[in-house]
């Protein structure tokens, strides 16, 4: 399936959800998606069954300077096609639906950036901070993050 | 420190050549802690493997702090370790010696400029004995730190009083 | 010199001295196995192991021995400490009364006891003691881990290898360690695994038995000194270093020259009981009192490098696994065995 | 009726025998943690009830480096550092995520040399995985074998890139060094050599049957959690999925040699055990020699330095390139900016993906199993925390 | 009666696995020794093996090149523009050197042995050796200071530069005056081509140095 098709179905399905869709020209096609619906497209585009997106290769986390991202970029094993979709969310409330229910492999990946962008994943099981001590200030991975000047009277700085 | 440590006040040929016989021991049978950090590990699992074998020099790996006179602190410590690596320290029974293995325990290595999360230098929590360069060290550099570990311990004296 | 005779004839003063004996051997013992394991294993590895104190490494042991009397001796503040510093102590002690009735020739032997053999199973089974005290007393979970695991393993393993010594009882007819190798003088065709010095017919019937019996002694004595495929107290891999984890310095080395001396040990009885103890195995050539220790030693050493071979060569068992050998393996060929030698002996 | 001691026990207490759970910590020093994971077992004696992974005790920083670069080279050595067992695969997956990002078409020749890299990484990779693997079942044996025989693969790695552990060798475009000319001559001599300490191995370790008991039947992982939990790699193949990025998803030229596809069949126990995800390796390290020999028959003359461009500055838009590692899949998602410093680089690296299902498989299983469990998964720490 | 004869078929195997496991050990036992003995005994290094770094610092021209490659900024360079009048030397490659370099300093414990500061030198003055073993007891001696210039040395410099500068300054003044008087006199003035104004040129750029012959 190429990714005009599964943009197409998923716009049929979810009209008001998808905002931006990039396909030609891009280097991996892309649809961003409303954040609040992202739980719902998730669920959608694994079960449909012409598109069957059961393998969550990576999740990440970006700061767009001013606003939060979260990309999702799915593969079908079934399949073998592949879609990228994206979600926006401004940095002061930084909510998103979290699809650990639907991909398990999801829980770590929305921990970590959790850890790092501070995005907060609503309805996730366990969102704690894995990487980071459980006591550490801030996300370190916001382009406006200062490194500490002491942790735990241990010197930050070189 | 062991039974023997401090119980003699003056120096005279027994006690050098007893302290002497002391320190030989000391340096041939410095067992290690088996304890891996990072990158540095793999080589140190290097150096103890066939090829380079440092049980030649009596090095020994055992697992609990306790039993271990030398710590090689292979790899990158980071600040959530960092205090992992203090009670490490604190449980390993004197005489204790560290070898700091690579650039990221000497001072924090391709991570000390904004490695916010990187301790910049495991010297800033625990003594060092010898830093081996290299980012990892070849085994060979391993052992020649452990060699220059053991040139310390031979001008050391554990029997003497310690002029305080 | 009279008075150095005088007090020698004390009785108290002689048995102190007899209790220092097995001292002297288990001493270089230790330090020459120390040595002639790693030496083996590095072999074994294509690696050479010590190498730079004095020639190949021969030093080494004793450098080793030197440092962990330097060591700092650590008890942990929330040990119990009474039992911390006992348990090692307990484990030599368990290992070393045992040394009293082996006969390490025909004129030596600690305590010719007619219960030899009895005394050996019951004295060395006070090791487990000594490991449960250790890994209770040390307040760490991966010691007490350690510890149960012993207890069980060295509990379960005493009874095939009870059955295997009974089955050797059965057929040399005595429980003295000294009778049981008189009874297998005369040269290798004499020994128990061939049978011992009973009729022809009774010798070729007893071999299959006699070798099943051997090799669940083998097997069992391997547990009980907690050497690899049955390293579970001790597995550095999954409880760091089971029970004594938290010992430094010369209570570690105790433990140390504990589990050694086991090691010679167990060998040892598989010597007195399958293979002859001092007798030479060719038969009057090369026998005697002096000879008698040599050949003692030297079968015993072998049986010390089969195990030192077998423990570089094999994974460890699991703990289920480990009781699954004893209890549905060992145990009833044991039991079968003896039955057989039984009927074959009365016969 | 006799009493038993649990009966003593009831009517002296007058309640049941109470038994209590207990947490053990294991690590972050432990020897079977293979570096510095640390994992919160709740035992009920010897049975695993729970166990919860604690990560993050080398989180090193490395994203937050990279957008700290002032170039997109100046980011290889951190990857090597990322995966430090293997650091040739990392390269590569960073470097075909940033080729796509550029749009660069490298010469064959490069493609050649590395796929011989990346399947020599593999091996040596694999060879650590098993050795210690092996350690963890207390055999210390096989390890060394393994480690003798990496040291081979490490001095081809080092005669062609002066480093024996973090290259800094697959450019963006090409290569750093060309081939030294001894080298197609002794990789062909290792190819051989290797095949007999492979079959040593399977006859010390692999079908020991000691071995065969302790790791078969243990921490089974189905295939459809492990798919929902996106393992790759030896953790998914072992569980009979036929998933192999270097098949199913190209990259490089992997699809003109003949090799096949390792999946777990459950020879001694059943489909995602632990014996399979260990035998898997083992396996591939076959395919990878097959790959190599091919490779090493095969390879076109040409420049390496060709494609390398001199600046790199992308247009902006971003791509995720994955690659198969030895762990699994390893992806770089590159965002980029209209600059020469990346503006964001996540890796999906296969160690943490693959960790996350470990309390999964493990409950109910015993304490030494959990041992082989983490073994058999194969974690790299470096990568898991990065 | 299958559990029977797989009790003792996995008997069977047991004991035959373990035999085939001690025929591999003993054969291994008497394979040769693979163990390199260091300290007696040292391995070739390859050509292009990357340890130590070494620095010549008789062809450095200061162009900085090397630290700003410097994945890690283990590289720290501190430059003084020389006087054009001042004679600083050629490199072996041939280069003019135009810079003071006041501090070359290498954190060796920093570096990451990646060699990517080795390809832009244009002078080819920095090269990774085959120098493992250099460890050391204190971390400050492994801050490698390769600058020959001593602290008198940089004074001299510094005294120069300001003669110069101010050299520069009063030609510059002078010229100015010049020009306005030649302004005031002649409506079109020649531009000046000075080639050593007072802003200095940019060190050798990433481009003159690639085109260095260096292979």
């Amino acid at each position: 399936m190429t990714a005009q098709e599964i943009h197409d179905i998923i716009k049929a399905q979810f009209s008001d959800a998808v905002l931006e869709v990039k396909i030609e020209g891009a280097r991996d096609p892309f649809i961003k998606i409303l954040p609040e619906k992202i739980k719902d497209v998730a669920q959608f585009v694994r079960d449909h069954a012409q598109m069957k997106f059961d393998y969550l290769m990576c999740l990440s986390g970006v700061d767009y300077k001013g606003k939060l991202g979260v990309v999702y970029h799915l593969y079908s094993l079934t399949h073998g096609h592949k879609i990228v979709l994206k979600v926006e969310v401004s940095t002061d409330t930084p909510n998103v639906p979290s699809v650990e229910s639907i991909w398990k492999s999801a829980n770590w990946h929305e921990r970590e950036a959790f850890d790092l962008f501070g995005i907060h994943f609503e309805g996730h099981s366990d969102l704690r901070r894995i990487l980071l001590p459980d006591d550490w200030e801030g996300h370190p991975l916001r382009k406006d993050y200062e490194v500490p000047e002491f942790y735990n009277g241990m010197k930050v700085p070189y | 420190m062991g039974l023997l440590d401090q119980k003699f006040e003056s120096s005279n040929v027994i006690v050098t050549s007893f302290d002497k016989l002391l320190n030989w021991a000391r340096l041939s049978s410095l067992w290690q802690m088996q304890f891996g950090l990072a990158c540095c590990a793999i080589e140190m699992m290097a150096a103890s493997a066939s090829n380079f074998d440092m049980m030649r020099f009596g090095v020994i790996p055992r697992a609990t702090p306790r039993q271990c006179d030398v710590m090689i602190v292979s790899g990158t410590v980071t600040l959530k370790m960092a205090s992992r690596i203090k009670r490490l320290y604190d449980q390993m029974s004197e005489p204790r010696y560290v070898i700091s293995m690579g650039s990221c325990s000497n001072c924090g290595g391709p991570y000390w400029e904004h490695g916010y999360h990187v301790l910049k230098g495991v010297d800033r929590v625990i003594p060092v004995d010898v830093y081996v360069p290299g980012c990892p060290p070849r085994p060979e550099a391993l052992i020649e730190g452990l060699i220059k570990l053991q040139e310390k311990i031979r001008n050391e004296s554990l029997v003497k009083k310690k002029a305080v | 010199m009279e008075n150095i005779l005088q007090l020698l004839s004390n009785p108290i003063v002689s048995a102190v001295l007899m209790a220092l004996a097995p001292l002297l051997f288990i001493l270089p013992y230790a330090l020459v196995t120390i040595y002639i394991e790693m030496k083996m294993a590095a072999h074994i590895q294509n690696r050479l192991a010590y190498m730079q104190t004095g020639w190949h490494g021969t030093l080494q042991p004793f450098a080793d021995i030197l440092k962990l009397l330097q060591k700092e001796d650590i008890i942990p503040t929330a040990a119990s400490k009474f039992l911390f510093i006992l348990a090692p102590y307990l484990v030599f002690v368990g290992t070393y009364s045992s040394f009293a009735v082996l006969p390490f020739s025909s004129a030596f032997i600690g305590s010719n006891i007619d219960l030899g053999i009895f005394f050996l199973i019951a004295v060395s089974s006070l090791v487990v003691v000594g490991l449960l005290m250790s890994g209770w007393a040390s307040n760490n979970k991966w010691s007490l881990f350690g510890a149960l695991r012993s207890a069980a393993q060295i509990v379960s393993y005493e009874i095939p290898s009870a059955l295997a010594i009974l089955g050797v009882v059965m057929v040399s007819g005595t429980m003295s360690t000294q009778e049981m190798t008189h009874f297998q003088d005369g040269g290798i065709g004499q020994w128990i695994i061939f049978g011992g010095n009973l009729p022809l017919w009774q010798k070729l019937s007893l071999i299959p038995f006699m070798i099943i019996l051997f090799l669940i002694y083998l097997v069992s004595s391997m547990a009980e000194v907690n050497r690899t495929p049955f390293d579970i107290p001790e597995a550095e891999s999954e409880l760091v270093q089971g029970y004594n984890t938290e010992y430094s310095g010369m209570k570690f080395a105790i433990f140390y020259l504990a589990e050694y001396a086991n090691l010679f040990l167990v060998s040892a009885v598989v010597v007195i009981l399958f293979f002859g103890g001092w007798t030479s195995p060719f038969g009057t050539f090369l026998s005697g009192p002096v000879w008698g220790a040599f050949w003692f030693v030297t079968k015993g050493m072998l049986f010390v490098c089969l195990n030192i071979w077998l423990r570089w060569t094999l994974p460890r068992l699991r703990v289920d696994q480990l009781m699954y050998v004893s209890w549905k393996v060992l145990t009833p060929f044991a039991l079968l065995c003896v039955l057989a030698i039984g009927l074959i002996v009365v016969m | 009726m006799i009493k038993t001691t649990l009966d003593i026990a009831r009517t002296s207490t007058g309640k049941s025998l109470r038994t209590e759970e207990m947490v053990v910590n294991m690590g972050p020093q432990h020897p079977s943690t293979h570096g510095v994971l640390r994992l919160e077992v709740v035992l009920d004696g010897e049975i695993v009830v729970d166990v919860i992974p604690h990560i993050g005790y080398l989180h090193r920083c490395f994203e937050k480096h990279c957008e700290h670069m002032t170039s997109y080279q100046q980011v290889i050595p951190y990857v090597d550092r990322m995966d430090y067992v293997a650091a040739m695969t990392n390269e590569m997956a960073y470097v075909v995520a940033a080729e796509k990002l550029l749009k660069i078409e490298v010469p064959e020749r490069v493609h050649y040399i590395r796929i011989i890299m990346a399947e020599l990484q593999r091996i040596a990779s694999h060879l650590i995985a098993i050795g210690t693997f092996g350690i963890d079942m207390g055999a210390f044996t096989p390890f060394l074998y393994y480690f003798r025989d990496r040291e081979k693969i490490l001095d081809l790695f080092e005669m062609t890139c002066g480093a024996r552990l973090l290259y800094n060798y697959m450019w963006i475009g090409g290569l750093s060094h060309d081939l030294p000319p001894q080298f197609v001559e002794k990789a062909k001599q290792f190819c051989v050599d290797f095949k007999k300490t492979m079959k040593e191995v399977n006859d010390l370790l692999n079908y020991n049957e000691i071995f065969i008991k302790r790791t078969a039947n243990v921490g089974v992982l189905p295939k459809d959690l492990a798919i929902n939990y996106a393992c790759s790699g030896p953790m998914l193949r072992a569980s009979g999925v036929d998933f192999d990025l270097r098949r199913d998803d190209p990259y490089t030229l992997y699809n003109k040699f003949e090799w096949n596809v390792i999946v777990g069949k459950g020879e001694v126990g059943v489909v995602g055990d632990v014996w399979n995800r260990n035998m898997v390796r083992q396996n591939e390290m076959w395919e990878s020699v097959r790959i190599i020999e091919q490779a090493l028959a095969t390879l076109p003359e040409g420049d390496v330095k060709k494609a390398i461009p001199k600046r790199i500055r992308p247009t902006p838009g971003d791509a995720y390139g994955r690659v198969e590692g030895p762990r699994g899949e390893l992806g770089f998602y590159i965002v980029a900016e209209d600059s020469v410093t990346p503006f964001r680089i996540k890796a999906r690296a296969p160690a943490f993906v693959n960790l996350s299902v470990i309390n999964e498989i493990s409950k109910g299983a015993m304490l030494a199993d959990l041992v082989a469990i983490i073994g058999s998964i194969d974690i790299v720490l470096g990568e898991v925390d990065r | 009666m299958a559990a029977v004869a797989l009790y003792f078929s996995d008997i069977y195997r047991s004991l035959r696995s373990i035999v085939i496991g001690m025929g591999v050990t003993i054969n291994q036992m008497f394979q040769p020794v693979v163990t390199l003995q260091y300290p007696i005994e040292k391995k070739a290094m390859p050509e292009r093996v990357r340890n130590r770094l070494y620095m010549n610092f008789d062809d450095c021209i200061g162009c900085e090149l090397c630290a700003n490659a410097c994945p890690v900024d283990c590289i720290d360079i501190e430059v003084m523009k020389a006087p054009a009048t001042e004679n600083l030397g050629v490199t072996s490659t041939g280069q003019k050197k135009r810079i003071y370099v006041t501090k070359f300093d290498i954190d060796i414990a920093k570096c990451c042995y990646c060699g990517l500061c080795v390809y832009p030198c244009p002078t080819e003055c920095l090269k990774m050796t085959d120098v493992y073993e250099f460890s050391e007891f204190d971390r400050h001696n492994l801050i490698y200071n390769f600058s020959t210039m001593t602290p008198s040395e940089i004074e001299t410099a510094k005294g120069k530069i300001k003669v110069f500068e101010e050299e520069q300054a009063a030609k510059k003044a002078a010229a100015a005056a010049q020009a306005a008087a030649a302004k005031a006199a002649a409506p079109v003035p020649p531009s000046s081509p000075d080639p050593s104004s007072q802003t200095p040129p940019p060190p050798a750029n990433p481009d003159s140095g690639n085109a260095q012959p260096n292979t």
